[in-house]
Parts: C-alpha cells; structure tokens; sequence
C-alpha cells in the first residue's frame, strides 16, 4: 500500500513536536474527517530555521507531514510557499490514490504557517 | 519484526489443516463437476451431498434448506433482494438496522433506487436495537426483516429469537446476517424462529470465496444468480466444489468445539479488554459489555487515529483492524460507530482486535506491552492531545 | 473399471498441478484479507494484483478492466443485468441468440418480467448466426447485443469481431460469454473490440467457482453483488484469493501453451470424429464443421437415447456428456440442439465428449473401439430402431 | 444417481427383444419425450408364460422395463394387471425424482400390452 519512503517517514517521522512562542503556525483539516496538521516555524532573515509539527491522522498524514517539514527546513519563505502537494507526493515515491488529499493537507499546513507568520510580521 | 499476533479473525481466518485436507482431492483426483452424470461427476455429488448435510446440522437447518453460495456478501444479496422480488406484490418495505454490512446496506440502497422503501433501525450506545422499534416499524407493507446476529465491527449479539418471533406473529419473513456469529455462537434456527440466514466460510477456518443462505422450506425467493440446476436451480453455476467440502468440513469442526472454544477465547478477550482498559486511559470500549462476540475486542483511543494505530502496531507484528475512514479508503468513519453515538473523532481513533483459534494468554500479554506506548507516542503527536494537556 | 477416459473437459476440467501448487500458500500462510491494512493484507493484495495482470494479459485486456467473479455463471448475469440496469434510460431492448448459456438466457428471462425486451436470434444448422440476423434486429431502444464466443455443446465459434464491430458503429455495448473459448482460443479484447467478456476457471484448469468479468473502461455497469469495497467497489465479497491466484495462473499457463495445445487436441479430435462417423451409421456431427473448439466433438445417435449411451460409456469408464433431456433431469432435449434443427428424438440421442490436456491417442482408439457396440446395443434395443430395420 | 439395483437392470437387461406372433403388444411414451417402452406377452391359459421388451430411454427406462417384464413374468393376467410403478420403483430400491415417470410408463406398457391380449382374445 504504502511506499518504503512513507513508511520510513511514518515510522521515524521527523520534526515531531511544538515549537514555543513560534514565528508561525497553521493548523488545517479537522477531527470530523480525521486529518489535522499543525506546523510551527521558527524563521530568521526570511528563512525557515526550524520548523515542527504535529499531526492527528492516519499513516499517510503522518508521513506527508514528516516530509514537508523536511522539505521546507532551511529553505526562505518565498522558496517554501512554493511547496506543491505534487513535490511532496514525490518525495514520498507516491501515495495510494485513496491517501492523495494527505498531500493536499500538508501543502496547506505549510501555506497557513507561512500565512500567519507574514500575518504577525506584517509582510 | 520478532513476534507475529493475528488478531483479526473477525475479517478473515486462515484454513485449518484438517478442513484444507478435506478440500485438496477435490481439485485433483475428484474433479468431476457434480452435474455430470459419469462416475466423476457422480462421486463429487456425494461429497456435496454431505457438505450440505453438514451446514445444515450446525445450524439446526435441513440439508435442503441450504444453498451455497459464493461467501456472505452473496448470501446477504441474494436475502435481500430476493425476498424483495418475490414479495413485490404483497408489499415493498423492508425493516433494517443501520449497523448491518454493507453487503446489506448497499442491497438495500439498490433496492430503494428500484421502488422499494427500507426502514435502518437505529441502535443504543451499545449497538443494541430495541424490539419495541421493529415492531414499531411494521407496516401493511413490510415483507421483510433483517438484523445482523452479531456485529462485526463492535460484536454487539442482538436479541434475534424475539424479533423473529415478531416477524412470525406478523407473518413478516425474518432474516439474519450471521456471518460473524456462526462458529462462535450456538444458533439453531428451527429453535429460534429464523427464515432465512446468512453464513460465511471464511469466519470460521474454512475457505475464503464460499458461503450459504440458509432458506427455510416454503419461502419464495428470487433468484440473484440465474441458470443452470445447481442447488436446485435457484442458485446457477458450476459449484465451487472443495469450497464447499472445505465450508462443511469447517463448520462440521467448528460446531463440534464451539463452546469450549468460546470460553477459552472470550477468556483472552476479557482479558485484553481488562489490560487495555487499566493501561490506556481515554479509551472506550465498543459494544455491549455481556451481548458480545467471544472473539471480539473494540477499543476507541481518543486523540488519535485508526489508521496510524493500526501501522504501528503491524510493525511490531500485531494485526487488527479499523472502522477508521483512513483504512477503508472513505471519509467518513464506520458507520457502526457513528450508530452507538460516537462523534466523528472518536470514531476516527478505533481498533478492533479479534481473537481465535491461534491466540494466547501471550499473544495477550504481548499486546498489552506494545500497545500503550503507541497510543501514547500518537499522542504526544496529536495536536487533540495538546489540548486536552493544556486543560488538566 | 480398467480404463479411465475423460473427455468431459467442456463440463469441468481437473487444476494443473503447477495452479494448484500456487493457490496453496494462500490457505495457510497468505491467509490474510486483501482489503487489510495490515502485513497479513498487504501480502496478499500484491498476489490478487499480479493475478489480475495475469487475466488481463491473457485476453489482451487492463488489469483495471478485471472483476473477479465466482465463476461464468455469475460474469454472465452481472454482464446482462449489469449493462441493462445501468442503461434503463437509454433503451430496454437486448439481443442475444437462441444458443446461449442458461446463465445468460436466465438471465434474460429475468430481465424480460422486468419489462425488458428480448430478442434471441436464430441459428442455422450448424449452429451459427447470421450479422445481417443481428443487424436487423437493431432497435433505438438497443442497449446490448450479447454473442456467445464459442458454444458449449456443439461447439460452434461465431464471427465475434464482425459482430462486435456492428455493436460498435451502432454504439450499443457488445457482451460475449467467452467461458469455453479462454485458454482454447486466442482473444484479444482490444483487437475485436469487445465490450465485457465472461471466462471461467474451471474451464482451463484453474479451480471451480472463480471466473472474471471483463468490463472496458468507461462502460457503465450496475453491480449485481453489492456491499464491500472488493474489486473498486464493483464486486462485493471477500474476495476468493486461493482462487483468484488458481485463475491468474491457469490462464497464464494455457495462454503460453495455447496454439501447440489446441492443434494437438484439434488433431485428437479429428481422429475421433472421423472414426466415430465412418464406424456408426445414422450418426450426424453437430455443430460447424470447420468452425469449432479445437477439443469439440458432439454428435447424435439415431434411435438410441443419450442418458443411456452415457451410463454404458460410464461402465466402461468413458466419461462424456449429453444434452439429452434425461441427463438434465428436464423433459425437452438441449435447446442447442432444438435450435440447430434437430427434431426431438434425434436431440435426445446426443453424446459430446470434450478433450482436453490428459486425452491421447489410446483414448481416442478406446472410445473408437468401445463406442459402436454400446451403440448398436442400445439400438437391438430401439423400438425406433426395429422400424428402420424393417423398413431396410 | 441410480440404486445399485437399477444399475443391474440397466447393464443386463432381463427379457430384451421381440416375441413373434405375441399374444399382446403394448408401446407407450414417445420420441418426442425421449421414451418409448414396447412390451410383448406370450399368455398361455391366462399365465404369461413369456414376455420380451424393447425401449427407447434413459437408464431409468431400461431398467424400469427390465424389472418389469421380470416381475410379470409367470403371473397370471389378473396379477399382472396389478402391477403399480410404486411397487417397480420399489423392486429397484428406488429412483431419482426425475425418473419417476419412468416407472410410470412402466406400468402403462405392461397394462396396454394386457389390454392388447384381451382385445385379441376378446376377454
Ligand atoms: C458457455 C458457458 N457459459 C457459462 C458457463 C457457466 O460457468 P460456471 O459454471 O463457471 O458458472 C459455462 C459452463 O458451465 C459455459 O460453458
Ligand atoms: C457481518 C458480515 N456480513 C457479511 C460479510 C461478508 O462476507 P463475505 O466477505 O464472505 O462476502 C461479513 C464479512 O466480510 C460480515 O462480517
């Protein structure tokens, strides 16, 4: 069903956690459907230097969410907006067609984070 | 992975060795098709003959009240809509539950785009319906009743003696989805009153793709699968035949060890239950505390999800299954759970762990080491939990 | 019994050993349900998966074009029902021939007490139909046109691609029940342009009770069995996995054998039909000459009855078939043989022997040799026969 | 399928042929059906001193008209004439359901051939 890459991800899934008085944070889906990703960033000089998360969801949220923390780690704001659900998938070597919206959550988590942060500093 | 623990008998069994044995002539020296008139075909319709007696004495049925069928869907199909068809005269209402099988539901929903009108009887906190709401249900329409024996996801028994008794006095025909009762639960349909019952091999330690719609002697019903005169022209098809060896042979074994089979494992169940309920807190159990399967344990973990639940533990080698969206590939939760009542994100976090025939006082023990750090470890990266820390 | 002669292959064959070697795993350590999310699942989902690929490359279909079934029986009523329900708006109208499978006529009788429309094409003498036949009989109201690929008694083979190319340029969905021409008869979906296709196990050395349904992409189709997610929601039922693996290996195995099997079982075939012709006077073949399954032979014995022919055969050790009306336990003989023009009591004296992998060349010249004398026996017997007699 | 019994009859028929100049001959069922039983008597002094048959048929007939002619073999005309298919079906340890018109026209052939003897003889 899964990947080896979203298993690995699944299994050790990477920047777990919150980050406190964080630069951003986004949090979408809802427990109704049984997804919810939240993704705090710590940003210095426009760039993402740490970044956490945290995820209620099935095998799939969990990975996409590991991956897109990953991906968007040291990398500026303008570059991590550009974050597709279609480089994540990727990334992950594929997902099951049933698991594609998990992508899809994950791009938005990243793109609300983003949101709040230029919310708060006012960019 | 070190330790293997199968706990998901409910959604299917591996074959026990003497059924398989039972099956393996018949796909090679006695191959014959039954309907030949030869010596091949001749000696294969023996063996049917006697699978079929088999089926009926586990269930108190007569060997000509049986029809074997491709599995339980089938069966459920077949009830359905064939007592649907054959009663379009007399009436066009049917009076369900809203926690029966799909195989059930989507009979049913095919059968509300054709005219007919079906009542889904709602259920307790404890997946129970309530007699009083069939006989409330009844109308000069109904022709047909059906409640599951036992839930597969919750294992919620419900009271099916008395409702077929209802049927009875209102001359209502009265079916019952007992795929998941059959094996595990003494059933006698003469004794309690049921006209037509569903069974399925595969929930029992007999083959997969195999099943039976018991149908009392008198009742009409269409048929779903038309043509040839197998099982006496009301269900076409060349027989599945070391299937169908392999369902007698099972359910033969099945009857024979039923009760202290039973005990023994609803002891390991109640003791999982018991584990599971002291080690994790946040957790509800699932279905009817004492009207429950032997085999069957469902657990709600607040705060997290079934899917990932389910991931974990397959990685320390513990099988068990979800009525989480994520496993079946829909959004919503399984609708058993959203019937006893849960919200969608408790339903959301739901396993099943179904025992049998190979579990252990250690497979037990096993699972109660593994699964509370899981849950926990789920926890601690659901943004639910946070919440609900932050508040204590 | 000194010798044993199979030659009933059409009605069931035997599982190839190398098919029964692949299913076995799946009864015991591969138990698991594909639909699982877990280890036990998963294995097993990849082997349904490669199966499928297997089905689809035999036929020249997509493996996303494949729906296990139970068997032919079943393939054939989803296709019918399947295609007529789902077309309800469109027309009510569907052609078939006069020859087909009871599972497809059923089916059709059926459909016809839900105000559908039928029309059964004749056939000529040796069983086969005209295209200006099916072409005339075109309606506006035409959803499906259903041609049998190769018939299961006398064994005639239809001009599928030209029928399927009529269906196509008139946009009506084009069926074919092609359970005796898989693994005999190279068919590319693809190539002849057909729109579902039923095939059957048990017919080419897989096991009984599985079959597959092909349905081309974008062709809308009600489901017969509903419920569970199995087959992309189109086929309900936990699936049958032992059978399924039988079926993708036994049709990958006949496909690679196809060509050199079929001539030298058309040669085997040859044999005995001339020798049956030039040792039995008042002897007629059935079906096409030239036209046929390569492992087809059927014919009719004057004055002499079928049933009666077959129990001698059987004492002999020969076993074979009939389309007799005793061996069906119906009174008129096979509507095959009524169709191709048989009077009655010419249809009753019908003996098809079908050769498959394990006939040779003794069995041949022990049918050639045990065959006359029963026959002539039975026709000392004949009162029908005393008149030629006399009349000679 | 078929008793041991009918299996005997069916692969030795007693009394199969014809009997020149008989005292009375009765054929019934037809071809149409796929069943015709001929049955030929020699009556001496009211007795059936022999009697020969000829059928057309499944096992079931064959057999049916086997026993049959064994059973009215030596019989006066009177007893003869009592023969029922229930007590043919029971001399073969039985039939399938299918074949119980097998008996039945059974009993019919050894009926009209007795007619056909007492049309002859006036009796
Ligand atoms: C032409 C044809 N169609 C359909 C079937 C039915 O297949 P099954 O017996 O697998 O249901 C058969 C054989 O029985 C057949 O020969
Ligand atoms: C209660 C119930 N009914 C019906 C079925 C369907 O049986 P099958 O999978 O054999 O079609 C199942 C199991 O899958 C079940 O648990």
């Amino acid at each position: 069903m899964y990947s080896e890459k979203v298993m690995d991800h699944f299994s050790n899934p990477r920047n777990v956690g919150e980050i406190e008085n964080a630069d951003g944070v986004g949090e979408v889906g809802n427990a109704h459907c049984g997804d919810i990703m939240k993704i705090y960033l710590k940003v210095e000089d426009d760039k993402i230097v740490d970044v956490k998360f945290k995820t209620f969801g099935c095998g799939a949220a969990i990975a996409t969410s590991s991956i897109a923390t990953e991906m968007i780690k040291g990398k500026t704001i303008e570059e991590a907006e550009k974050l597709t659900n279609k480089a994540v998938v990727e990334s992950l070597d594929g997902l099951p067609a049933a698991k594609m919206h998990c992508s899809v959550l994950a791009e938005e988590a990243v793109k609300a984070a983003i949101e709040d942060y230029r919310n708060k500093n006012n960019k | 992975m070190s330790r293997r623990v199968y706990m998901d008998h409910a959604a299917t069994t591996y074959v026990n060795k003497d059924v398989l044995e039972a099956m393996l002539p018949f796909y090679t020296e006695l191959f014959g098709n039954p309907s030949s008139v030869h010596q091949f075909g001749r000696e294969v319709k023996k063996h049917i003959d006697k699978a079929r007696e088999q089926v009926a004495k586990a269930i108190g049925a007569l060997p000509e009240e049986i029809y074997f069928t491709a599995g339980g869907s089938e069966a459920d199909n077949w009830a359905i809509k064939g007592i649907a068809y054959a009663n379009r005269n007399k009436g066009n209402h049917i009076i369900t539950t809203q926690i029966e099988h799909p195989g059930l539901l989507e009979s049913c929903r095919f059968l509300e785009k054709e005219g007919f009108e079906i009542t889904y009887l709602p259920v307790d906190q404890f997946g129970m319906i309530s007699v009083g709401d069939v006989e409330n249900a009844i109308t000069e329409k109904t022709v047909l009743i059906s409640v599951m024996y036992a839930n597969n996801e919750i294992g919620t028994v419900q009271p099916i003696q008395e409702v077929a008794k209802l049927a009875k006095d209102k001359k209502i025909v009265f079916h019952t989805d007992a795929v998941q009762a059959v094996g595990s639960i003494d059933i006698n349909v003469k004794e309690q009153g049921i006209d037509l019952l569903s069974l399925s091999a595969h929930k029992f330690y007999g083959p997969k793709g195999v099943g039976a719609l018991y149908v009392r002697k008198g009742v009409k019903l269409t048929n779903l699968i038309h043509g040839g005169h197998q099982e006496r022209s009301r269900r076409a098809g060349t027989e599945n035949v070391a299937g169908i060896i392999g369902l007698g042979k099972a359910i033969e074994l099945a009857a024979s060890r039923l009760e202290e089979n039973s005990k023994r494992i609803k002891g390991l169940s109640d003791k999982l239950i018991t584990g599971v309920m002291e080690k994790v807190p946040y957790t509800r159990l699932n279905g009817h505390p004492d009207n429950r399967l032997p085999g069957n344990t469902s657990f709600c973990f607040e705060f997290i999800e079934g899917e990932s639940l389910l991931l974990n533990l397959d990685i320390k080698g513990i099988a068990g299954s979800s009525g989480s969206a994520c496993s079946s590939g829909s959004l919503d939760p399984s609708h058993v759970l959203l019937a006893i009542g849960l919200p969608h994100e408790i339903a959301h976090g739901s396993l099943r762990l179904s025992l049998g025939d190979i579990n252990t006082e250690e497979d037990v023990d096993y699972v109660l080491e593994v699964l509370p750090p899981i849950v926990d470890r789920l926890r601690q990266m659901s943004p639910l939990f946070e919440k609900v820390k932050g508040g204590k």
